[in-house]
């Protein structure tokens, strides 16, 4: 295998760049119609109607549709609410999901393995199916119409619970070893040695799990009843009406709802594919 | 001021006995080491006076106090460990200070101590660096640094030169002696190099299968293996070690193999369990290949006609295979007169040195 | 990274502390509005609490929009939860009074001022066994057709003589609908609803079916056998059908009715009273006129309503009296106008009728066509809600394309399950 | 003395006290599993028992609400059309995003790469609400751009949504679109996991392209593919928004899913009873899905 053929290897290199291109198109393929909402957002309704359809907006400064949008709902209501119950659950369930992830991965004790399945049912069953009878707790204790209401079934993740553990069960057990003869309590060898080892792992999951929170829609549908408790997502439906829909308004709530999550993800990014690259190593 | 010591102690996973019913003392400022090959638990009796495994049953005394129960940050113990466990997102600095800092130590304090174990480990100019960009003789003086700074009561090393080349082993080896000596802490070792056993110890202490073999000096150990376990397994090359029959003739003792007889001196036996010399009982006879001559300078004492197999020159020494009968043998001679394979040669062995073991290979 | 996740942290926990400690404080009366067309309405009653507020000075009022999308769902997950449902809310008196049984029947000073004052034509969407339960937003004079001037003009119609019969509805329609060059068409002529919630469209072809002398179901409430699957009824389906399918004089592609009528692409539509104030709003430049309904083979239609839009008050609120109080400090004859006007629909008192700002809008001589008629038939069952749902969802089916006869059997099958659960 | 109290409190060895710290570290998440899963599922049961009214206490009916559910249209119709939207899009989703995740692999790390791995990745971020209404202008009949593009290839322009055949395709293609970058990142990260050591060594045991593919890549796969294939179905099962916001269900309920019927029953007709078996109902199938993904396709998946 020592040997090289440089005609081999020259045709794979333009099999590589053949299949790079084909893959670009299609990536772009893929962006359509995102770039077509955009581009709706800044068009004004009779240039939407007008037939036959037209690409660009007569006008990239038209920004009549947010004004109005932002004047006909109050989105930046919605905005903060839907990043005040992200934050809260990404807070709470980060903090749960490490904590069970340490004591799974590194921590001995009985029935060890009886409790990761019923968690990882609890991953198996989506949410959704329990909407009822959440819904009516949460009604028993007062938390409708509230963040905590609103975060409720985000406050604990356990996915995250799975992520972490298979992370954590890739750190070498002698860091923890020494961090114990170092004097490190538990906790303290969580904070100093574990949580920096796992930075990738941590990003990944704050991404899906904020963009999880960000994009939840039937338990903010059911929970939030006033407008004023309307996450972006709810926010969203509620704007197109029933019988008129102002397709340009539409568009542009629609591109906003998006950017928060399109920024996130371009910062995090990097960190994303890692983080599931390095927990996929450990099976 | 610190003495360990094991009281009956033993550790099973499960079915599994990895240690049992270990006696053990180690007094103050002595250098320890447990030696063996994996799976002796050797490690596992490191791990339980370090208190990362618990006991099944025994004690563990430091200073006589019973400390079984006691986590490890209690313990006031120190540990290198085989692959360092130098927490990769910390600096040297940082790696040094974390102990104390988890001992909520004053800022200017930990400072102070770093900067003292750095210089002594010629670290100074390391303290920024990572793990990750560290070489692995560093990476050792760095663990080593790490165990220091807290001035423990007990230092415990698990197997810390094992992952460097040959060379850098060496260095470091006499270099740990040296810290030894100055530091004078109570030291113990886990290994399965006999020679760093052998340079490193006060005394030595030969586990198999969870068992104490043998506990001694490095002295003892070698020149007086109590089983023919130890016997195997200390020096280099292997002891060479024969099934023979025990012959009593008139007061004197024989071991024999077919043809070949040895006549067994007194001190031998002074120094050997008599009870199992019965006559024709089966013993393992050893020798070491440093107790065996080329008779080439005519003394006929204890010479064998023997049959060159194999020389392999080592350096200044050369290793010889030979068969005497059919049983074969190997010695370190200082010189091999031009002898090659198939040659006939007469052998001397000084008898002295001979050892006798009462299990068979 | 840690800091500020711990200082988020913080934040939060003061921020969710603060919200519960604010929230525990003297007597607040919630009202609840489904904000669909009456975007000014909260508004003014909060500009308008005077008198309220001589009655209860230290009840606060929290006015609530709720969003048109699924409001039944947010009414009743919050008359479910009970801590955070609303005193005083707006809807369907037949739902919420007769299926659900929260809304609380008015008290008998209110029972004799609305049966003397208000106008009588729409009393029984208000009603529950002859008792008032609620008191009307506005009144509802049901379905009008709304007809652009500019097409007629173009199709060579007079825009004065609007259609007087089904069978001219056709015709005209058919003149008015514009196709491209595949014959697709590109311009309604009578746009019809085909999409969103099942009940609007039931509630869309109310004036078809009793043109053509059919009912949803028997007047005992009993069955929908021989109504729903009469010959009337199909009669009134196979004509919409044909609207669609034979004529080809209404498309669903375009849009939703309201839309391609604001938008210039309907020529004629059905719709109720309010869509001249929307209109003024959302499509100022379309010129447009409104008529009553034209007679079908059973002849005019008459107020053909599924349900009425009323304040109704929560009988499970600890507030209902103060509720009840507010209701009668907004039932009067003046705010009934001002609000009308406000609003751009008409009135609940009688008396306001005779305002010129009734005599002057579009719909004035409709509006005295269907007062002038006895009203159509009236659906009081409890369930009226689903039913019609039911029957919306085969409508549907119906201009989808599907055999009004098939499709009706469906619909039947299904309202009478629902009309035997009482 | 303190020390006293915390030996006391947390056992006497340290074996004893490390696992209890491990319980201790679990206690919230358990905690958590308590009130999201244990007690709603309880909850749940002895709702789909009970005649549900908004203002009353439950009342006890047996089997009636199960045989009232159990025997109606809608129910069946719903659970049917969201198996054929999960049967139509969960394949395609996965295969495509595995063949995306091949080329992107293949083409390897280089300038741009991660820019167009974003490409693909870039509709996840847009939650469903936002994808059913970029779509809804993407498939509108008139205005919008997927039968322009028909018409530019003189093809015939299609209803998409306002179909009733065509309705469930089209909002398949949503959803393809929509998860597709989400499943394609964890097949990569399966896919540089993999030691290039297996695909030299099947080299020099003769194996071409198609046998490395078959015998090393999807094996060691497994357990992405696995987790990739539990997510999808599940979320596919569970589709809501898409038929929600694009169609409301329409038209004539032909996008009518089975947790919309859920929701529909539930919140719109009040009729909490008959929800809670429907989703029960939805519970046990996709418990069966599940354990038949076990059965079948992780045989060396371990946890």
């Amino acid at each position: 295998m020592i040997i090289s053929f440089p005609d081999k290897k020259k045709r794979r290199i333009y099999k590589e760049n053949f299949l790079y291109i084909i893959m670009m198109i299609f990536g772009f393929l893929m962006l359509v119609p995102l770039i077509w909402v955009v581009l709706t957002a800044f068009k004004t309704e009779p240039e939407i109607a007008k037939l036959p359809i037209t690409w660009l907006p007569e006008s990239f400064l038209n920004f009549d549709n947010f004004v109005q949008m932002f004047a006909e709902q109050p989105f930046g209501r919605y905005f903060f609410n839907s990043i005040t119950v992200a934050v809260i659950s990404l807070i709470s369930s980060t903090a749960i999901a490490v904590l069970a992830g340490y004591a799974f991965a590194k921590i001995e004790f009985k029935f060890k393995e009886f409790f990761f399945l019923l968690i990882l049912s609890v991953f198996m069953i989506p949410a959704e199916v329990m909407v009822l009878p959440k819904y009516l707790m949460m009604a028993q204790i007062g938390w409708v119409n509230s963040y905590l209401g609103l975060a409720f079934p985000d406050l604990f993740t356990a996915f995250g619970v799975y992520l972490f553990r298979q992370f954590m069960s890739g750190i070498p057990d002698t860091y923890i070893d020494a961090a114990r003869i170092d004097g490190a309590s538990e906790i303290k060898i969580l904070w100093h040695v574990i949580l920096p080892l796992i930075k990738p792992a941590l990003a990944a999951f704050i991404i899906i799990k904020f963009m999880f929170s960000w994009n939840q829609f039937l338990w903010p549908l059911v929970i939030g009843q006033k407008q004023d408790m309307f996450t972006v997502t709810v926010g969203l439906v509620a704007f197109s009406g029933q019988w008129y829909n102002q397709w340009n308004l539409i568009a542009a709530a629609t591109v906003l709802s998006i950017i928060p999550m399109l920024l996130i993800f371009v910062l995090l990014q990097k960190h994303l594919v890692q983080g599931l690259v390095m927990s996929g190593t450990k099976g | 001021m610190s003495t360990v010591r094991l009281s009956n102690v033993s550790k099973s996973f499960g079915n599994l006995r990895v240690v049992s019913d270990v006696n053990l003392e180690i007094s103050d400022g002595e250098f320890l080491v447990l030696l063996g090959p994996s799976g002796c638990g050797k490690s596992t009796t490191l791990r339980m006076i370090a208190g990362l495994e618990e006991t099944s049953s025994g004690d563990i005394l430091i200073d006589e106090k019973v400390i079984n129960d006691d986590d490890p940050k209690d313990r006031n113990i120190a540990m290198v460990f085989q692959n360092y466990a130098l927490y990769p997102h910390m600096s040297v600095r940082k790696n040094l200070a974390f102990g104390l800092k988890m001992r909520n130590m004053k800022t200017s304090t930990i400072a102070e101590k770093v900067n003292e174990v750095a210089d002594m480990l010629q670290l100074s100019d390391l303290m920024e660096r990572f793990p990750a960009q560290l070489s692995g003789g560093q990476r050792q003086r760095v663990a080593m640094g790490r165990a220091m700074v807290r001035t423990p009561k007990v230092f415990l090393f698990d197997e810390p030169l094992s992952n460097l080349d040959a060379v850098l082993r060496t260095e470091l080896r006499s270099e740990l002696k040296k810290l030894h000596m100055q530091l004078k802490t109570t030291s113990i070792y886990v290994t399965h190099d006999q020679v760093e056993a052998m340079t490193l110890a006060d005394r030595i202490v030969v586990m198999k299968n969870g068992k104490i073999e043998q506990i001694g000096t490095p002295k003892e150990i070698f020149h007086n293996p109590k089983t023919l376990y130890v016997a195997k397994f200390i020096g280099n090359p292997q002891m060479n070690l024969h099934e023979m029959q025990v012959k009593k003739i008139n007061n004197s003792i024989f071991l024999t193999a077919s043809s070949l007889s040895i006549p067994i001196p007194k001190a031998v036996i002074n120094r050997t369990n008599t009870s199992y010399l019965k006559d024709g009982a089966t013993i393992s006879m050893g020798i070491r290949p440093t107790d065996i001559f080329i008779n080439n300078a005519g003394n006929k004492k204890g010479a064998f006609k023997a049959k060159m197999i194999l020389t392999e020159m080592l350096g200044a020494e050369t290793l010889i295979e030979f068969g005497i009968e059919d049983l074969n043998f190997k010695a370190i001679v200082e010189d091999d007169y031009g002898i090659s394979s198939g040659d006939l040669f007469e052998v001397g062995m000084n008898f002295e040195k001979i050892h006798i073991f009462e299990d068979t290979t | 990274m840690m800091k500020h996740l711990l200082i988020a942290l913080k934040f939060s926990v003061i921020a969710i502390l603060f919200s519960v400690v604010s929230a525990s404080a003297g007597t607040t009366l919630k009202v609840w509005l489904p904000v669909d067309t009456w975007k000014k309405t909260l508004g003014f009653y909060e500009e308008n609490l005077a008198e309220f507020k001589k009655l209860h000075p230290d009840v606060e009022m929290e006015f609530v929009q709720i969003p048109y999308e699924n409001y039944e769902a947010k009414y009743l997950t919050a008359f479910a939860s009970g801590s955070d449902a609303p005193d005083v809310f707006n809807g369907k008196v037949a739902y919420y009074a007769g299926a659900i049984g929260i809304a609380d029947e008015a008290p008998s000073d209110l029972q004799k001022l609305y049966n003397d004052e208000l106008l009588n034509t729409t009393k029984p969407f208000f009603q529950v066994d002859g008792k008032w339960h609620a008191y009307p937003t506005s009144t509802d004079q049901g379905m009008m057709v709304y007809y652009n001037v500019d097409h007629f003009k173009e199709a060579g119609l007079d825009p004065n003589k609007p259609p007087k019969t089904f069978q001219e509805l056709l015709d005209f329609a058919k003149k008015l609908t514009t196709y491209d060059a595949d014959g697709k068409i590109t311009r309604n002529g009578l746009a019809l609803r085909y999409a969103g919630a099942p009940v609007g469209i039931t509630d869309k072809i109310l004036p078809f079916l009793h043109a053509f002398g059919g009912r949803l179901y028997s007047p005992d409430g009993s069955t929908a056998d021989g109504y729903l699957n009469g010959p009337e009824t199909t009669a009134a389906m196979q004509y919409m059908y044909d609207l669609v399918y034979t004529h080809k004089v209404s498309s669903l592609e375009l849009g939703k009715p309201v839309e391609t009528f604001a938008a210039g692409k309907a020529s004629m539509i059905f719709r109720e009273g309010w869509l001249e104030g929307w209109m003024a709003g959302n499509a100022p430049d379309i010129n447009y006129k409104v008529s009553a309904l034209p007679d079908g083979p059973a002849g005019y239609p008459g107020l053909s309503l599924l349900f009425g839009w009323s304040w109704m008050v929560n009988n499970q609120s600890p507030n209902k009296d103060i509720a009840w109080d507010w209701i009668r400090t907004i039932s009067n004859k003046e705010m009934d106008l001002e609000l009308a006007q406000l609003e751009g629909y008409l009135p609940v008192w009688a008396e306001n009728f005779e305002h010129p700002f009734v005599a002057d809008r579009k719909d004035a001589e409709a509006t005295q066509v269907i007062m002038s008629n006895p009203s159509g038939p009236y659906y009081d069952h409890p369930y009226i809600n689903e039913i019609a749902s039911k029957i919306g969802e085969q409508v549907q089916a119906v201009l989808y394309g599907a055999d009004p006869t098939k499709a009706l059997q469906i619909a039947v099958k299904n309202v009478n399950k629902l009309l035997k659960k009482k | 003395m303190l020390k006293f109290l915390w030996i006391s409190f947390w056992g006497k060895s340290v074996k004893q006290r490390r696992s209890r710290m491990g319980y201790l570290f679990l206690l919230p998440s358990l905690f958590f599993v308590t009130l999201h899963f244990i007690i709603p599922t309880i909850y749940n049961i002895v709702l789909s028992f009970s005649e549900w009214h908004i203002i009353r206490p439950l009342e006890f009916v047996g089997f009636e609400k199960y045989i009232d559910v159990l025997t109606s249209d809608e129910f069946w119709e719903a659970l049917s059309r969201t198996l054929y939207f999960t049967l139509l899009s969960v394949p395609i989703t996965i295969t495509s995003a595995l063949i995306v995740a091949l080329a992107l692999y293949r083409i390897g790390p280089r300038k741009g790469s991660a820019l167009v791995r974003a490409m693909y990745f870039a509709p996840v971020v847009a939650s469903l609400t936002a994808v059913a209404y970029i779509w809804t202008w993407m498939f509108n009949p008139a205005y919008g751009l997927l039968n322009e593009i028909l018409k530019f290839f003189y093809l015939a322009p299609i209803q998409w949504l306002n179909d009733i055949n065509q309705v469930i395709p089209s909002l398949s293609i949503m959803y393809i679109w929509s998860r597709l970058g989400f499943d394609m990142l964890i097949l990569m990260s399966g896919l540089t996991a993999i030691s290039p050591d297996y695909y030299e060594a099947a080299r020099i045991d003769g194996a071409n392209r198609w046998h490395s593919f078959w015998n090393i890549t999807l094996p060691l796969l497994n357990q992405q593919l696995v987790l990739v294939c539990v997510v999808e179905i599940m979320m596919a099962l569970k589709v809501f928004e898409l038929p929600y916001a694009a169609t409301n269900g329409g038209p004539v309920n032909a996008s009518r899913t089975l947790v919309m019927h859920i929701y529909e029953t539930a919140f719109q007709w009040n009729r909490m009873d008959e929800a809670a078996v429907a989703s029960l109902a939805l519970f046990v199938i996709i418990l069966i899905v599940t354990a038949l993904q076990h059965f079948f396709l992780s045989r060396k998946i371990h946890y």
